[in-house]
C-alpha cells in the first residue's frame, strides 16, 4: 500500500514536441494537483518511481533513456504519455526517430492522445500505481537495459 | 520562374559573399538564417538578413564538393545555422566558430546527411 | 539515569519522529493550501519513508549510507541533549557533527550535483554556525552556565533580552530548513539547478533514513525556539509553531537567493544584530530570574 | 633519576644525529626505529621520575656555561656567515644586532651561579610530544625521503636526519631549561634548525622562505633576549620560573615586570608564527613534509605558546593579558579566514596551525584557569592532530602527485587508509568528542567573558569548520578511478596509525590526562586549579559539561547501525546521475557532451579568494595585529 | 581546475533536453558548450511522404506551446505560393487563437522561469490562470494545446457567439490576475535580486547576434514583425511592439508581461471588429513558386521558407524557429553569470528546443 | 507584498482543484476526445488512410476491415472531414488510458446491406 501512496515520478522528456510536456507539467499545478496522490516530481532517478516518458525515441537520446531507466530503482514503472512515447505517433517513420519508448525499455502503461489531456495523464499515474504495487508483491525487477555499443535497439 | 519567386541577389564567389556579408552587417541588417536547397547536383545557400522589418536575400551556389565559408565569424549566430546543414546536407562550412562536425543533431548511427 | 530518565529518553526517540512526521505533513499541506492547492495527506511523508524503505538500495558508493546513519544519530543525540539539558555549546557542536555528515555523505557520492550542493551547504554553515552560537553565549550570559537547567528553569522568558537573537534564530531555521529563499544546497522538490543538490544520489532506504533525520531535526530545531519560552512550556511551543509558520509563508512568497547573498545578510545583518544584542546582556548584566 | 633523564633526552638525540650522519642510507631506517623506541621509553621515563628541578650547580655548571657560550658564539656567527654568504642584508642586519645584544649581555648582565631545568607537568607534555611524535615523525621519513629526494634529485639526507635530531635535542632542552639564557640558546638553535630545513631544497624558493624564517625568528629572538636582559638587570630574574614567582606577589609587581613580559610574549608570537609574523610558516611549506610535520605544526612553533603560556602567572588578569586574549583570538579568526581561501592542502594546513596557535595564546591571554587548562590541552591535542594531518598530506602528495586538494577528490577508492587517517585527523580538528574540539569548548566557555575574543572564537571556529569540511568531503568523494596505487611501507603507515590511534586514546583518555597533568599544572601556575569533574564520561567546568562519552557511544552505535542494516538493504550499486549522458564502459564520471565527445565531470570547492583571499586580508591583517601588539606594549610600559 | 558539469539532457529545471557542458570557476560559469539534437526528428524532410495538407498537422507539433501559431504560419506560406486571399473572418480567427496561444505561451512561461529562480507559490499561480485560457482554447478549437485551427485556405472551425463571450470573461478574469503576478515579478524583493542586471545584452549586441522576440526587445530594439506589412490585421487592431530598453532578465521578464496585456488588447479589438462570413475557401491544385513567411511567436519571430513543385508535396519547408535564433545568444549571456543563474539565463530566452531542432 | 497577499488569499479560499478522478468535470461538447467509427456506409475507399497524417488508420480492402491504432491517432479529424461517407465522426469522449488499443472493425460492404455486424472494439495488446 505505501508505495501506491507515495508515487515518486521523474519526468523525461525525450523527443517530444512539448505539448505532452506542459500537460505532464500541467498535472502538477493547483487545478490538478498530482501532489493529491503523493506525486513529486523528484527530478533525480535515483529516488524516482515512476518514469513519465514524453516523446519519441530518437537516436540520440537512446541512451538517456537508457541510462536513466536503469538508475531508477525497482520496483518501478515506465509510463508512456501521449502519442509519441505510446508509438512513435505522427513523427514515427520520421529518419532520426527510432519509435516508441517500447522499442528501448519496457513500458507498463500508455497515455494516449495528441496531447493528452492532465485528467488523461493522472489516469496513467492511477493505472501507474496498481502496477508498481503489483511488481512490489511478486518481487518483479526491471531488467537492466544494457547500452549497445551500437546504440540502436535490435528491433529498431 | 514563377512569379512568387523571394527576391535574391546571386552572388558568385565565396570571396563576394563575405564581403557582401560584411557589408550588410555595417549597414544594419541582422542576420536572420539560410536557407539550403539541392539544385543542379549541388546546393543553393540563401541567406536571409533583415533590416527594419525588411528581408534581403542572397543565393550563393555551392558547387559539388565546394567547402563554403562560414559566416559565423561575421555573424556568430550563423553557427547553428551551418552546423545544421553540415548535419543534414553534409556540407562543410570553413572557418565555424564552434564546430560540431556533423554532430549537432545526429550521433555515429543515426542516418547520414538526410536531406542531401 | 533513573527510570525515568529512560522512560522520557524512550519517549523522545519514539515520539519525536512522530510529531516531525506530522509536523513536515502539516507543513506540506499548508505549502499546499498556500498554493492554492489541495495537497498531500496529512501522513503524506509517513508514506514517503514507508515507501522508500521498501525501495531497492541502489547506491554510487557502497559506503555512502554510513553518513547519513551517522547524521540520524547524531541529530537524535543532539535532541536528547536538548531534552535532558545538557551544555548548550556542546548541543550545538553535536549538531554540526549531524550537519557535516550531511555535507560528507552528499560529498562521498562524488556525483557533481551532489558535490556542489554539498560546498554550497558548507557555506551555510559558515552563515548559520556563529549565529547558533551567539544564541548559546546568550544564554550563558544569562544564566551563568551553557547548561540548559537554567533555561527550562527559570520563570521569566529569554525571549525579552533576546529579541534580536530570536529573529537571527528565525533566519537560521530558515536555512536549516532548507526553505526558500534558503533551498540552494538541496530543495523539497526536484525543480533547481542541482536536481535535488546533496541527496541527488540518494534513494531508498539510505533517503528515507535521511528523512527521519529530519523528522527528529524539525523537533529539535523547535525546541531551540521553545527556549525562549521555555518558562511557560505552552507558549513555547507556540512560539515554535508561530515560527514554523512564518517560515512556512516565507517560504511561499520568496524566491531561491544565491549562497552569496545569504552570506553576505547572515555576517552583515544576522551576525551584527546579535552581537549588539549579547553587547546588551553584556552591558547589562541581566541575568534570567 | 630525574637528572640522567634530563641529560640522556638532551645526548640522545644529539648521538642519533651523529648516527645519521656515521652510518649509511640504508641502515636509517632501523635507526630510525631505534630511535622512536628510546625516545618513547626515555619520555616516559620522564614522567614516571615525576617533577622536579634540577639544579646545575658548580662544577658542572661552569663547563656547561661555556659550552653554552661557544654555541650562542657559533650561532651567532653562522647566521652572519650565512646571510652574508646569500647576500640576504636584512637578516645580516638582524644578525649583528643580536651579535651586539650577546655582546651587551656577556659584559653587562651579571652571570648567574647555577643553571636549572624545571621539569613540570607541561614539560613532561611537551616532553612527550617532542620525543614520540618527533621520532614518529622521522620514522615516518625514512619512508618518504627517499621518494622525495628522487623527484627533486637531491642528496642531501644526512644533513636532513643530522638536523631533524639535533632539532629534538634543541627542542627537548627548550621545553625543560628554566635558565632563560639557557632557553634562548635553545630557542636560537630551534630556529637554526629550522632555516636549514626550509632551505632543504636548496632552491631559489627553499633559500629565501628560509631566510624569511629565519630573519622574522631573529626580530623574535631580539625581543626576547630584549625582555630577558630586562629581567636580569633591572629585576634580577634570571629563570623562567622566577617571572611566575616575581609577578606572582601582587599587581604593582606584575604591572613592573609587563614590559619584559611583552617582550617575551613578542619572541613567542613570532616563534608561533603568529600575525604579522605568519608569512614565515607559509614559506616553511617550502620544506619536506615531515619537516613541516615536526617543526611547523607539532614542535617547535609550539616553542612560542609555551612561553606564553609559561607567562600566564605574569599577566594573568591584567590588561596584558586582555591584549593577549584579544591578538591571540584576532590571529585564530584572520587566519581561519585565510584558510578559507586556500586549496594547498600544506597552506591550509599552515595557517590552520598558526590559528590554533592563536586560539592557545587567546586563552592563555584570558588566564583564568580553566582557560589555561584549554591552552595546555589544546597543545597536546593539536600537536597530534596536526602531525597526523601534515604527514598524511606527504603521503597523498607521493600516492597522487598533488598537495591540491581539489586532486585529491576520490581518494577515497585509491588509499582507502590514508584517506581514513587523513579523516581522522580532520575530524579531530573539529568535531567532538575529539580533544581539540573539547579544547575548544573549553576555551570558548572560558572566553565567555570576554565578549570580543568569544566573537572572535566564534568566527574564527565557524571557519575553521568550513575549511576542513570542504577537504574532508573532497577526499571523501568517491570518483571510482584506481590508478594511483598507495605505497605501503612499514615506516610510513606506522606512523600514521600511531598518530591516529593516539588521537583517540588521548580523546578517550582526557580526563585522566587532564587530572594527572593539566589540573596540577594549572595549580602551578595559578595557584587555583580549574574547577573541573569528571564523571560518568563527562568533563564538567562550572559552566558546563562536555559530554564525550556519550558522543563515543553514539559513534559506535551508529557504525553498528550501518553494519546491522547494510545487510538488511542489499546495496546495488549503479551510475552516477549525469542527466542521462553516462558512458558506463568509460569512466563513471565521464558524459557525453555537445561534440558527440565524452568528457569527465569534475567538481571543484568554493574558495571566496574574491572575499577572503591572501591579497585581500594579509594586508588588514597585518595592520590590525601591528597595532594590537602595540597596544600590549603600550599596555607593558604602562602607559 | 575548474568545475565541468553536465546540465541536462534530462535535467528537472529544464523540463526540455538540451544540454549544457558549463565550466565553472568558483561558482562563476566561464565556458558553455550546448549540445543539441536529443528532440531532432528530422520534420524538414517529412514533406516528402505527407503532402502540404498534412504537413500542416505536422508543422503544428514543432512545438506544442505555439502550435498554433506554426500551424497558421505555415497555412499562411502556403496560401502564399497559391497566391490566395483567405475570408476575413478567417484572418481574424486566426489571429484570436495565435494571440491566446501567446496569453497561455507567456503565462506558462512566467510560472516555468518562477520555478527556475524557487520561487514554486508563483510558478502555481501562473500555471493556475493559465488553465483558463486553456479552456477557451479548447473550446473554440478542440484541444487544449496542439489545436489544429488553421488549415490552407481558412480555419477548420468557427467562431460561435458563446464562445466569443466567454472570452471576453476570461481575458477580464486573466487581466485582473496578471496584475496580480506582476507585481510579484516587478516588485518582490528576492526577485529582483535574482533578475535585476543578470546576463545584461546591450542593444547594439543582442541586434547583431540576432536575437529574437522578448529577448531582442527586453534590449531596447522595437523589432516585432507583427507590425510588418505582411499581416494588415495587427495594424487594423492597434498593435504596439513593446520594448524594455535595460537588456538584463528582469526587463525580458517584463517585456512579457507587458506583451500580455498587449495580447489581452489585440484580442479584445479583434473581437470587436471580427467580420462576418465565411471561414475557408477551397483550394485547387499543387503549389508552385518560393515564398517566406513570418510570423511572431511568443518566443519570437520564425520565418518560414516553403517551396513548392507543382506536385502535392512540397520540394523544401524551412523553418527558422525564434529559439533557434536566441541559442547562440546563450553563448554570449551565460559567460560570467553563477551557476545558480543558469536555468534562469536559459529559460530568459524561453527555449523551445523541439522547435530549435525539429 | 504582492504573494503575501496571492497565498493569504489562496489559503482562505477553497482551493480550486477539480479532484480528479472523484470529482469529473463534463468535458466540452466542442472537445475532439477520440475517433468514432460507424462502419455502415464504408466503402473502404481508403481515403481515410491517405489522409491520416500519421498513419494511424489502416483499411485492408482484402480483408474487409478498418483498423485505427488509438495510440497513435492525433486527433486531426482529417478522416473526419475527407471521408467521402462521413462514415467517422469525432467524440468528447477521452480514448482511455492503458495498454495499446487497436480498434479493429470488420466492414460489412454493400453486398451485405442490413445489419452490419461490427465485432465490439476490443483491446489488443502491445504488438
Ligand atoms: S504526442 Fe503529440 S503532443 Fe505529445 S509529444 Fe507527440 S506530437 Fe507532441
Ligand atoms: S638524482 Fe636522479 S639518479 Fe639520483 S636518485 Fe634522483 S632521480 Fe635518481
Ligand atoms: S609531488 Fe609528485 S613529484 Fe613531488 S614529491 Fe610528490 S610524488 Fe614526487
Ligand atoms: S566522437 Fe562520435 S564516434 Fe567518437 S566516441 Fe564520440 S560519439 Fe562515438
Ligand atoms: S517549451 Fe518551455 S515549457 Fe516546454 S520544455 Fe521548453 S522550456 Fe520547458
Ligand atoms: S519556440 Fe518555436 S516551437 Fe517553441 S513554441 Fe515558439 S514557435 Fe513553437
Ligand atoms: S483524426 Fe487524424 S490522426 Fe486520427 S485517425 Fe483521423 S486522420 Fe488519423
Ligand atoms: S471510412 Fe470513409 S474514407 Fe475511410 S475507407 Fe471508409 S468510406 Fe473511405
Amino acid at each position: 500500500m505505501s508505495l501506491a501512496k507515495s508515487p515518486w515520478i521523474i519526468h523525461v522528456n525525450v523527443n517530444s514536441c512539448n505539448g505532452c510536456d506542459i500537460e505532464v507539467v500541467a498535472c502538477l499545478t493547483p487545478l490538478y494537483d498530482a501532489e493529491r496522490f503523493g506525486v513529486l516530481n523528484i527530478g533525480t532517478p535515483k529516488q524516482a518511481d515512476i518514469m513519465v516518458v514524453t516523446g519519441s525515441v530518437n537516436y540520440k537520446n537512446v541512451n538517456v533513456l537508457k541510462n536513466l531507466y536503469n538508475q531508477i530503482p525497482d520496483p518501478k514503472v515506465v509510463l508512456a504519455v501521449g502519442a509519441c512515447a505510446s508509438t512513435g505517433g505522427i513523427f514515427h517513420n520520421c529518419y532520426n526517430v527510432i519509435g516508441g519508448v517500447d522499442q528501448v525499455i519496457p513500458v507498463d502503461a500508455y497515455v494516449p492522445g495528441c496531447c493528452p489531456r492532465p485528467e488523461a495523464i493522472l489516469d496513467g499515474v492511477v493505472a501507474a500505481l496498481s502496477i508498481l504495487e503489483e511488481k512490489k508483491k511478486g518481487n518483479i525487477k526491471g531488467k537492466e537495459v544494457k547500452l549497445k555499443g551500437s546504440e540502436v535497439p535490435s528491433n529498431a | 520562374m514563377l512569379d512568387n519567386t523571394i527576391e535574391t541577389t546571386e552572388i558568385k564567389s565565396s570571396g563576394e559573399l563575405l564581403k557582401t556579408v560584411e557589408g550588410l552587417k555595417s549597414d544594419g541588417y541582422r542576420y536572420s538564417t539560410m536557407i539550403c536547397l539541392k539544385a543542379n547536383e549541388g546546393h543553393d545557400l540563401i541567406y536571409i538578413f533583415e533590416k527594419d522589418n525588411k528581408l534581403k536575400n542572397l543565393r550563393y551556389f555551392v558547387k559539388p564538393g565546394e567547402k563554403p565559408k562560414s559566416v559565423s565569424g561575421i555573424y556568430l549566430c550563423a553557427l547553428l545555422i551551418e552546423n545544421e546543414y553540415q548535419d543534414l546536407f553534409g556540407l562543410t562550412f570553413e572557418g565555424l566558430a564552434i564546430d560540431y562536425k556533423g554532430h549537432l543533431y545526429l550521433t555515429p548511427n543515426s542516418p547520414k546527411a538526410p536531406l542531401a | 539515569m533513573n527510570t525515568n530518565d529512560i522512560l522520557l529518553a524512550v519517549l523522545v526517540l519514539i515520539g519525536a519522529p512522530i510529531i516531525g512526521c506530522i509536523a513536515s505533513g502539516i507543513d506540506r499541506k499548508i505549502t499546499a493550501r498556500l498554493q492554492g492547492r489541495v495537497g498531500p495527506p496529512l501522513l503524506q511523508p509517513y508514506y514517503d519513508v514507508k515507501k522508500l524503505l521498501s525501495k531497492d538500495n541502489m547506491v554510487v558508493n557502497p559506503s555512502q549510507n554510513f553518513y547519513v546513519v551517522v547524521y540520524l544519530v547524531f541529530i537524535v543525540l543532539s535532541l536528547l541533549m536538548l531534552v535532558f539539558k545538557q551544555d548548550f555549546l556542546m548541543i550545538i557542536f553535536v549538531y554540526t557533527v549531524a550537519s557535516l555528515a550531511l555535507i560528507v555523505g552528499g560529498m562521498s557520492t562524488g556525483s557533481p550535483y551532489a558535490r556542489v550542493g554539498s560546498s554550497r551547504e558548507i557555506m551555510a554553515i559558515l552563515s548559520y554556525e556563529p549565529v547558533l552560537i551567539l544564541y548559546a553565549l546568550a544564554i550563558y550570559l544569562l544564566t551563568g552556565t551553557f547548561k540548559l537547567t537554567a533555561v527550562l528553569d527559570a520563570s521569566s522568558p529569554m525571549l525579552m533580552y533576546t529579541p534580536l537573537i530570536f529573529i537571527a534564530m528565525i533566519v537560521v531555521l530558515n536555512i536549516k530548513l532548507k526553505k526558500s529563499p534558503f533551498d540552494y544546497s538541496t530543495s523539497h522538490h526536484g525543480h533547481q539547478e542541482l536536481v535535488k543538490g546533496m541527496t541527488t544520489e540518494y534513494g531508498g532506504p539510505g533517503f528515507a533514513t535521511i528523512e527521519i533525520a529530519h523528522f527528529y531535526e524539525y523537533v529539535f530545531l523547535t525546541g531551540l525556539i521553545f527556549l525562549f519560552w521555555a518558562s511557560n512550556p505552552i507558549i513555547g511551543v507556540l512560539l515554535g509553531i508561530i515560527a514554523y509558520l512564518l517560515i512556512i509563508v516565507i517560504d511561499n512568497i520568496t524566491a531561491r537567493v544565491y549562497w552569496q547573498w545569504m552570506l553576505k545578510l547572515s555576517w552583515s545583518v544576522l551576525l551584527i544584530i546579535s552581537i549588539v544584542n549579547i553587547a546588551f546582556l553584556y552591558v547589562s548584566g541581566v541575568q534570567l530570574a | 633519576m630525574m637528572e640522567n633523564t634530563v641529560m640522556l633526552l638532551i645526548i640522545v638525540p644529539i648521538l642519533f644525529s651523529l648516527l645519521f650522519v656515521a652510518l649509511p642510507k640504508s641502515l636509517y631506517k632501523y635507526l630510525a626505529w631505534a630511535f622512536f623506541i628510546i625516545g618513547v621509553a626515555l619520555s616516559v621515563n620522564l614522567v614516571l621520575d615525576g617533577t622536579g628541578v634540577v639544579q646545575i650547580g658548580e662544577p658542572n655548571f661552569a663547563m656547561f656555561e661555556n659550552i653554552v657560550l661557544v654555541l650562542e658564539v657559533l650561532v651567532i656567527l653562522f647566521i652572519l656567515a650565512v646571510s652574508a654568504k646569500y647576500k640576504n642584508w636584512p637578516t645580516l642586519g638582524l644578525g649583528i644586532i643580536s651579535a651586539a645584544l650577546f655582546a651587551y649581555t656577556f659584559t653587562n648582565v651579571p652571570g648567574a651561579e647555577g643553571a636549572s631545568f624545571n621539569i613540570d607537568q607541561f614539560s613532561q607534555i611537551m616532553i612527550l610530544i617532542v620525543n614520540i611524535v618527533g621520532t614518529a615523525i622521522i620514522l615516518f621519513a625514512t619512508g618518504y625521503m627517499d621518494e622525495y629526494e628522487e623527484h627533486r634529485h637531491l642528496h642531501r639526507q644526512k644533513t636532513f636526519y643530522f638536523t631533524m635530531s639535533f632539532f629534538l635535542a634543541a627542542m627537548n632542552g627548550l621545553v625543560m631549561a628554566d635558565t632563560l639564557g639557557w632557553l634562548f640558546l635553545f630557542w636560537e638553535l630551534t630556529t637554526l634548525c629550522s632555516f636549514v630545513l626550509i632551505s632543504y631544497n636548496m632552491d631559489e624558493e627553499g633559500i629565501n622562505n628560509g631566510f624569511r624564517a629565519l630573519a622574522l625568528n631573529l626580530v623574535g629572538g631580539i625581543a626576547l633576549s630584549i625582555g630577558i636582559i630586562l629581567l636580569a638587570t633591572k629585576y634580577e630574574i634570571s629563570t623562567l620560573s622566577g617571572i611566575g614567582t616575581y609577578a606572582g606577589t601582587d599587581a604593582a609587581a606584575m604591572a613592573a615586570v609587563a614590559l619584559p613580559v611583552a617582550l617575551l610574549c613578542i619572541g613567542g608570537f613570532a616563534k608561533s608564527a603568529q600575525m604579522p609574523f605568519q608569512s614565515w610558516l607559509l614559506g616553511a611549506m617550502v620544506a619536506p613534509t615531515p619537516v613541516s610535520a615536526l617543526l611547523h605544526s607539532s614542535t617547535m612553533v609550539n616553542a612560542g605558546v609555551f612561553l606564553v603560556v609559561k607567562l600566564v602567572p605574569a599577566f594573568a588578569g591584567s590588561s596584558l593579558g586582555t591584549a593577549i586574549a584579544v591578538y591571540g583570538s584576532f590571529t585564530f579568526v584572520m587566519c581561519s579566514a585565510l584558510a578559507l581561501s586556500q586549496r594547498n592542502a600544506k597552506r591550509v594546513l599552515a595557517y590552520s596551525t598558526i590559528a590554533n596557535l592563536g586560539l592557545i595564546i587567546a586563552s592563555a591571554g584570558i588566564g583564568t584557569p580553566l582557560a589555561v587548562a584549554a591552552a595546555i590541552m589544546l597543545i597536546l591535542f593539536h600537536a597530534i592532530s596536526k602531525a597526523l594531518l601534515f604527514l598524511c598530506t606527504g603521503e597523498i602528495e607521493h600516492t597522487i602527485g598533488s598537495r591540491d586538494i581539489e586532486d585529491m577528490s576520490g581518494l577515497i577508492n585509491k588509499a582507502p587508509l590514508l584517506t581514513t587517517l587523513a579523516a581522522l585527523g580532520m575530524v579531530s580538528m573539529l568535531l567532538p568528542p575529539f580533544g581539540v574540539l573539547l579544547t575548544k569548548w573549553v576555551s570558548m566557555e572560558a572566553a565567555s567573558s570576554n565578549p570580543v575574543v568569544i566573537v572572535f572564537l566564534i568566527l574564527g571556529s565557524a571557519l575553521t569548520t568550513v575549511y576542513y569540511a570542504k577537504w574532508l568531503g573532497t577526499i571523501l568523494s568517491s570518483s571510482m578511478d584506481k590508478n594511483a596505487v598507495p605505497h605501503k611501507k612499514p615506516e610510513t603507515y606506522f606512523p600514521l596509525s600511531f598518530l591516529g590511534l593516539a588521537i583517540v586514546a588521548t580523546s578517550i583518555f582526557v580526563f585522566s590526562i587532564y587530572s594527572y597533568f593539566i589540573k596540577p599544572q594549572v595549580e602551578i601556575l595559578l595557584k587555583t586549579a580549574p574547577v573541573i569533574s569528571g564523571q560518568a564520561g563527562q568533563f564538567t567546568s562550572e559552566i558546563g559539561a562536555f559530554a564525550y562519552a556519550a558522543i563515543f557511544v553514539v559513534l559506535a552505535l551508529a557504525v553498528l547501525i550501518y553494519l546491522a542494516t547494510k545487510n538488511m538493504f542489499t546495496p546495488r550499486t549503479t551510475s552516477y546521475y549525469m542527466c542521462g549522458e553516462n558512458n558506463l564502459e568509460k569512466d563513471r564520471l565521464m558524459f557525453r557532451n555537445g561534440l558527440c565527445s565524452y568528457e569527465k565531470s569534475s567538481v571543484s570547492n568554493i574558495y571566496l579568494q574574491n572575499t577572503f583571499g591572501e591579497s585581500k586580508l594579509t594586508t588588514l591583517g597585518y595592520a590590525i595585529s601591528i597595532i594590537l601588539i602595540v597596544i600590549a606594549l603600550a599596555g607593558g610600559v604602562g602607559l | 581546475m575548474t568545475t565541468v558539469i553536465p546540465f541536462g539532457p534530462q535535467h528537472p529545471v529544464l523540463p526540455e533536453p538540451v544540454s549544457l557542458k558549463l565550466e565553472i570557476d568558483n561558482d562563476v560559469v566561464v565556458g558553455v558548450l550546448p549540445s543539441l539534437g536529443y528532440v531532432h526528428r528530422g520534420l524538414e524532410k517529412f514533406i516528402d511522404t505527407k503532402d502540404y495538407n498534412q504537413t500542416t498537422y505536422i508543422c503544428e507539433r514543432i512545438c506544442g506551446i505555439c502550435s498554433a501559431l506554426h500551424g497558421i504560419t505555415y497555412t499562411r506560406a502556403v496560401e502564399k505560393l497559391f497566391d490566395v486571399e483567405i475570408p476575413e473572418r478567417a484572418q481574424y480567427i486566426r489571429v484570436i487563437v495565435g494571440e491566446l496561444n501567446r496569453v497561455h505561451s507567456h503565462l506558462l512561461w512566467l510560472g516555468l522561469f518562477a520555478d527556475g529562480f524557487g520561487f514554486e507559490s508563483l510558478f502555481y499561480e501562473c500555471w493556475k490562470y493559465r488553465e483558463a485560457v486553456l479552456d477557451v482554447l479548447e473550446r473554440i478549437t478542440g484541444n487544449r494545446v496542439i489545436h489544429s485551427i488553421s488549415r490552407v485556405g481558412g480555419v477548420s472551425r468557427d467562431l460561435t457567439k458563446e464562445q466569443i463571450d466567454m472570452t471576453l470573461k476570461m481575458l477580464d478574469a486573466v487581466e485582473s490576475q496578471v496584475k496580480d503576478i506582476e507585481k510579484v515579478f516587478v516588485n518582490n524583493y528576492t526577485v529582483k535580486q535574482r533578475l535585476v542586471g543578470l546576463a545584461t545584452m546591450s542593444k547594439q549586441l543582442a541586434y547583431e547576434a540576432g536575437t529574437a522576440g522578448p529577448t531582442l526587445r527586453g534590449s531596447g530594439n522595437a523589432v516585432d514583425v507583427r507590425e510588418t506589412a505582411d499581416w494588415d490585421i495587427y495594424k487594423d487592431l492597434g498593435f504596439k511592439p513593446v520594448v524594455e530598453k535595460d537588456g538584463d532578465c528582469y526587463a525580458r521578464t517584463k517585456v512579457r508581461i507587458t506583451e500580455l496585456y498587449e495580447s489581452i488588447k489585440l484580442i479584445r479589438n479583434a473581437i470587436s471588429k471580427l467580420p462576418n462570413g465565411e471561414v475557408a475557401i477551397p483550394i485547387k491544385g499543387f503549389p508552385t513558386g518560393e515564398a517566406i513567411m513570418r510570423t511572431e511567436q511568443p518566443r519570437g519571430e520564425v520565418v518560414y521558407y516553403v517551396k513548392g513543385n507543382g506536385t502535392k508535396n512540397l520540394e523544401r519547408l524551412k523553418i527558422r524557429t525564434p529559439t533557434f535564433a536566441n541559442i547562440p545568444s546563450l553563448l554570449l549571456m551565460l559567460p560570467g553569470v553563477k551557476l545558480a543563474d543558469v536555468p534562469i539565463v536559459v529559460l530568459t530566452i524561453d527555449p523551445c528546443i523541439s522547435c530549435t531542432e525539429r | 507584498m504582492g504573494m503575501l497577499n496571492l497565498v493569504l488569499t489562496n489559503i482562505s479560499r477553497k482551493p480550486p482543484t477539480r479532484l480528479y478522478p472523484f470529482e469529473i468535470r463534463e468535458p466540452f461538447k466542442e472537445f475532439k476526445g477520440r475517433i468514432v467509427f460507424n462502419p455502415e456506409n464504408c466503402i473502404l475507399c481508403g481515403l481515410c488512410q491517405k489522409k491520416c497524417p500519421p498513419d494511424a488508420i489502416t483499411v485492408t480492402k482484402a480483408d474487409k476491415t478498418w483498423e485505427l491504432n488509438v495510440f497513435r491517432c492525433i486527433m486531426c479529424t482529417e478522416c473526419v472531414n475527407g471521408c467521402p461517407k462521413d462514415c467517422i465522426s469525432i467524440s468528447n469522449e477521452r480514448a482511455k488510458t492503458g495498454a495499446k488499443e487497436f480498434i479493429k472493425v470488420a466492414v460489412p460492404i454493400v453486398d451485405k446491406p442490413k445489419a452490419p455486424k461490427a465485432e465490439t472494439p476490443k483491446a489488443a495488446s502491445s504488438k
